[in-house]
């Protein structure tokens, strides 16, 4: 095992990176190429049953700080995906899939294909802000987080993590709530919800008109979430939001994370990202004398 | 301080029809960019799609085919009233060569355009192989004329020009002549033949790829292609990297992200 | 009425921006002085009943794109402080008086003492992230928020403005109950809940862990707010979180504000930021035919 | 890509007795600041505080006297040990003038320190008042005289230096001199006397103030005097601006925000 490797509900992961759901992940092949720079694993597109097209254009403003985006779910349906997720799975580096619905029942279902492909975990978006009917209004209150988790749980055999809304007064108890569930961890967090305006068009520019805000403008907020949570659950943490630099992942790795999800900053970096945060850890693990991430993780309670 | 959206609002200035399909908005600012380069234009209310920037710097302007409910709603569009703009985005030609062969189909010259007045104006001898289904449908052709490359017409009725396929045209043009490079921009199948051509006459090629777009700014991957993304690795690629996607001409992602055949 | 006037439940401003609690108004010199720099209006420190030392040092952490603060309402209690609100009110632009308290009766208290030194209003910081007991527990539910803006109107004859958190599924539900309650307008939005973590240190910066975020990043998280509850409530809205520039200032306005705060913005661009801004908005104006403040707001809704 | 928190890790390289109260702590990085300039320094868990860069440069260090927890704290860490600190803040002392008269009480001589080396070396003469309550609290004066400044001692208790306040050592270099600047930091009460002087002697001075400072970062506006921020707009202020402050020397803000006499 080297320094950066973590266990993360039995996944076993080269390093703490991983490419977060819904950024360069339509396809396989891109996949593929996000663990050639250095991802330790890939998360999927969010995919549903059925095909989606998600909200017209625009659907995405660039910020100073971050991006809004309102995709809107658009995605081939399970079936036709589980294509992308085999041309992914050739990397050789975990894949988990994520997976949304309208329902338990749905969820379930979607899960279930998915887990078909072998995928190494399933990912629950529970926390969609731009999608009515099929995010965070169904992550909202921990007894649907609770309910939806269990469904998953009787119907998939891998580790399933939820992926919670960061929109909430409590997401820590949302977390709990995961765990009650059954979750196998927790992925914090999904978008803020968000909106900018064309003053000279005075309109939303997002055809949605709201959307959800990524990227550095969000990263104390995340840190802020994996910190509550962590002294709410035993199950692991995936930290996610506005990670782009080395320093950003210590930060959600202290807090409490056992790994970090980065999409945004791919965006802003390239996907180098990778492979720059991770020889960032290598350093500061080696400067501070921290011989592996677990040894790290949670160390900002103290 | 720089408007925290990306997004840059222009008021349409004049629509200057090209042929009985093909407009050309002006807008009055500048746009500064690299011949290839797009932007994502916004009609607001309705969509959002890439266009080339066919009058890069003060004459800011696009040149966009009526094909659907964003293209016709931007061509009803009068003088004064605004549209929105980010970008430009993604990598242009790479100009090179003393003498250039150009092939255009369809609205490919819209893209092609500003990058024969470069070449033109940096002193390489200049071929544009320009076809269009009837002459009618020709687009820039004075302007390639007056920027002062030879231009070579080819229509599939035979209206002008050589009856046929620009391919044919450009295929004739390479065997015969001593270009150095070929820049091209249209439908898929074209690229895929010339880019044959490319391999067998060794004339190396650039070409301008199209691809659904969403975001533009290389998040969404809508505009994948083997791994590679449109909008920001392309949209010119060049003939090395071309040689190597195995979806060109094969497949593309449709609005939801579904792998679907190129016509 | 020159066309950046704006009249917010009454008060007439001869611009819609305020300078907002929390930011140089300890004292009542600053407050003067952010006038001379161009505010329409001022709101004071937020003031409790008995003085507060706040939350040790470190208390706040400079981030690219904002602020996280953890002060954790210093002040030297409402009776003191009145003295500053004495010299504030020499500027000759509105002074509104912010409050908090412990319980219902306490806020009560407080504004009434406030309202006693002639402010043009009270604004309820009902919103705190980092102030336990104080800010955002007090203000977190819609009944919580209703039975407040009861207690403090019953006690106090100026406007009341009910200041808002979004670390909350529904800020418009909070809004509703504001209204209901009897607020004479709403504030959106205060700081999201947030941390940053020294790595090399192994711990969060702030003394409190958690503080507020503020600044750019969340802009278009306050627009949103500003947007949803433009929808929700017929009261004035007074948009604050992020404003640097006007065009931030025309998103708030447009998605539905009367008038905007600006706080962070300070730091970043020092006081002359409050010219800057309503030059910007008079050159907008101009610009695009708009003869009034007033015939922007909510445009983004149409 | 800097740390995006302002706040800057510092291994302790070493601790030097200044004096019986005063001690020097060397970090192992560089902090370059002008003269005057402040840090923030956090001891980790304990607290954090507003200190002159007495050493700016590459021994980046500050001198500090233990008055409290926190610079209690701060003297029992050990080199290995590690601090952050976020900085250089504030406005710092504007070097002028060809004969220069430096007056120092307490620990103001940790912010002045720089001053004289940068204005020696800027080819200036330079008289140093250096006041202390006895001999062995004198600080920095072998500092001062290896740069070159003529030092001049005043004691409260008369152990070295002439006995009496470093007010009266300074009027009577002022009357007697022909210096055409006066730097000071200490005491408020002093820095009064000082404006005084200044004003009958037409000698102009820059002072450093200290107000209880929680941002640093001039929002929190615990630091004010007269809407002035001493973070920010200080701590150095000219005498010009020194002359309007109605506070200055007698009331300043408590952690609570409230107004208090300075004593
Ligand atoms: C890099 C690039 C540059 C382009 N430059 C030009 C140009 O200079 N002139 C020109 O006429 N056309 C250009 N196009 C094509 C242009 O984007 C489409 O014609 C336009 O989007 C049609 O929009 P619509 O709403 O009218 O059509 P719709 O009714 O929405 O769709 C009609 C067809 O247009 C295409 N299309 C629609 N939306 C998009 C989208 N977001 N991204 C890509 N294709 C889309 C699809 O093939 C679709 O089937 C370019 C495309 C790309 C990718
Ligand atoms: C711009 C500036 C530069 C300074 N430079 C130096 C220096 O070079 N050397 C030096 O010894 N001292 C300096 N001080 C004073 C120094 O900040 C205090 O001595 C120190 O904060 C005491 O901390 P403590 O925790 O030990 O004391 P505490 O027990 O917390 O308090 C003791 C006294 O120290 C002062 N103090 C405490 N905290 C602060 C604070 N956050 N801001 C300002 N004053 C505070 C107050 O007067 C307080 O009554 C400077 C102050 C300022 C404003
Ligand atoms: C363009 C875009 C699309 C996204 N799509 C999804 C999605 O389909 N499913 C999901 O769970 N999260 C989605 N997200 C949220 C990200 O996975 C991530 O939680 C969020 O962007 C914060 O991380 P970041 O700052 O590193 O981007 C999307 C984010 C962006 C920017
Ligand atoms: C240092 C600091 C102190 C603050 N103190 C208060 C306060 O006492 N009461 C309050 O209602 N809001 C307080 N706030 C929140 C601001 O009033 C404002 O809602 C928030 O900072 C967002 O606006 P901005 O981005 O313009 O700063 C404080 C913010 C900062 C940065
Ligand atoms: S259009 Fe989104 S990745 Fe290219
Ligand atoms: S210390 Fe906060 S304003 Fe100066």
């Amino acid at each position: 095992m080297t320094e950066l490797e973590v266990d993360i509900a039995g996944i076993r992961m080269r390093n703490p990176t991983m490419l977060a759901s819904g950024i360069l992940n339509e396809t396989g092949r891109s996949m593929v190429d996000v663990t050639k720079a250095g991802a330790g694993a890939v998360v999927t597109k969010s995919v549903g049953l059925e095909p989606r097209e998600g909200h017209p254009n625009p659907c995405v403003v660039e910020l100073e700080c971050g991006l809004i985006n309102a995709m809107g779910l658009p995605n081939p349906g399970i079936d036709a995906y589980l294509e992308e997720v085999a041309v992914a799975q050739g990397s050789g580096v975990p894949v988990i899939g994520s997976v949304f619905g309208g329902s338990e029942d749905e969820i379930a279902e979607v899960a279930k294909r998915m887990a078909s492909a072998g995928v190494a975990a399933v990912e629950l978006n529970l926390s969609c802000p731009h999608a009515e009917g099929l995010g965070a209004e169904i992550g909202s209150t921990p007894d649907m987080v609770e309910s939806i988790c269990k469904a998953v749980k009787a119907s998939v055999d891998v580790p399933i993590f939820a992926k919670l809304t960061p929109n909430t007064s409590s997401i820590a108890s949302l977390a709990s709530a995961a765990e009650e569930g059954g979750a196998d961890g927790i992925v914090a967090i999904n978008t803020l919800r968000a909106m900018a305006i064309c003053p000279e068009l005075g309109r939303p520019i997002l055809s949605n008109r709201f959307g959800g805000l990524s990227g550095k403008a969000v990263r104390a907020v995340g840190v802020r979430c994996v910190y509550e949570i962590f002294d709410a659950v035993t199950i692991p943490i995936i930290g996610v939001g506005g990670v782009t630099t080395s320093n950003d992942a210590l930060e959600y790795i202290m807090a409490g994370a056992t790994a970090v999800q980065m999409g945004t900053a791919i965006w802003s970096e390239g996907a180098g990202v990778f492979s720059d945060v991770c020889d960032g850890l290598g350093e500061f693990m080696k400067a501070n004398g921290y011989g592996s991430v677990e040894e790290m993780k949670g160390i900002a309670h103290r | 301080m720089p408007i925290d959206s990306g997004v840059r609002v222009f008021v349409i200035t004049e629509q200057v029809d090209e042929t009985p399909t093909i407009r050309t908005v002006h807008l009055d600012g500048s746009m500064h960019a690299q011949p290839g380069q797009f932007v994502m234009v916004w009609v607001p209310g309705k969509d959002e799609f890439p266009m080339s920037i066919s009058y890069p710097g003060e004459r800011f302007g696009i040149t966009y085919k009526i094909v659907g409910e964003g293209t016709r709603h931007l061509s009803i569009m009068r003088p004064g009233e605004k549209i929105g703009v980010r970008g430009p985005y993604g990598k242009g030609y790479s100009i090179e060569g003393e003498s250039i062969l150009v092939v255009a189909g369809g609205t490919g010259m819209a893209a092609l355009a500003p990058m024969v007045e470069q070449a033109v104006a940096s002193s390489a001898s200049v071929d544009v192989v320009l076809g269009a289904r009837t002459q009618s449908e020709l687009l820039f052709r004075t302007r390639c004329e007056r920027a002062g490359a030879a231009v070579h017409i080819t229509t599939d009725d035979g209206s002008d020009g050589s009856k046929g396929l620009a391919t044919d045209k450009a295929k004739e043009l390479l065997e015969a002549g001593d270009h150095d490079m070929m820049y091209t921009c249209g439908p898929e199948r074209m690229i895929v033949g010339l880019l044959e051509l490319s391999r067998t006459t060794v004339v190396p090629m650039q070409a301008s790829l199209e691809r659904y777009m969403k975001c533009g700014i290389g998040v969404c991957d809508s505009c994948a292609i083997d791994g590679k993304h449109v909008c920001v690795d392309g949209p010119v690629f060049s003939h090395e990297v071309l040689s190597k996607l195995s979806d060109l001409g094969r497949t593309r992602l449709n609005t939801s992200g579904g792998r679907i055949p190129i016509d």
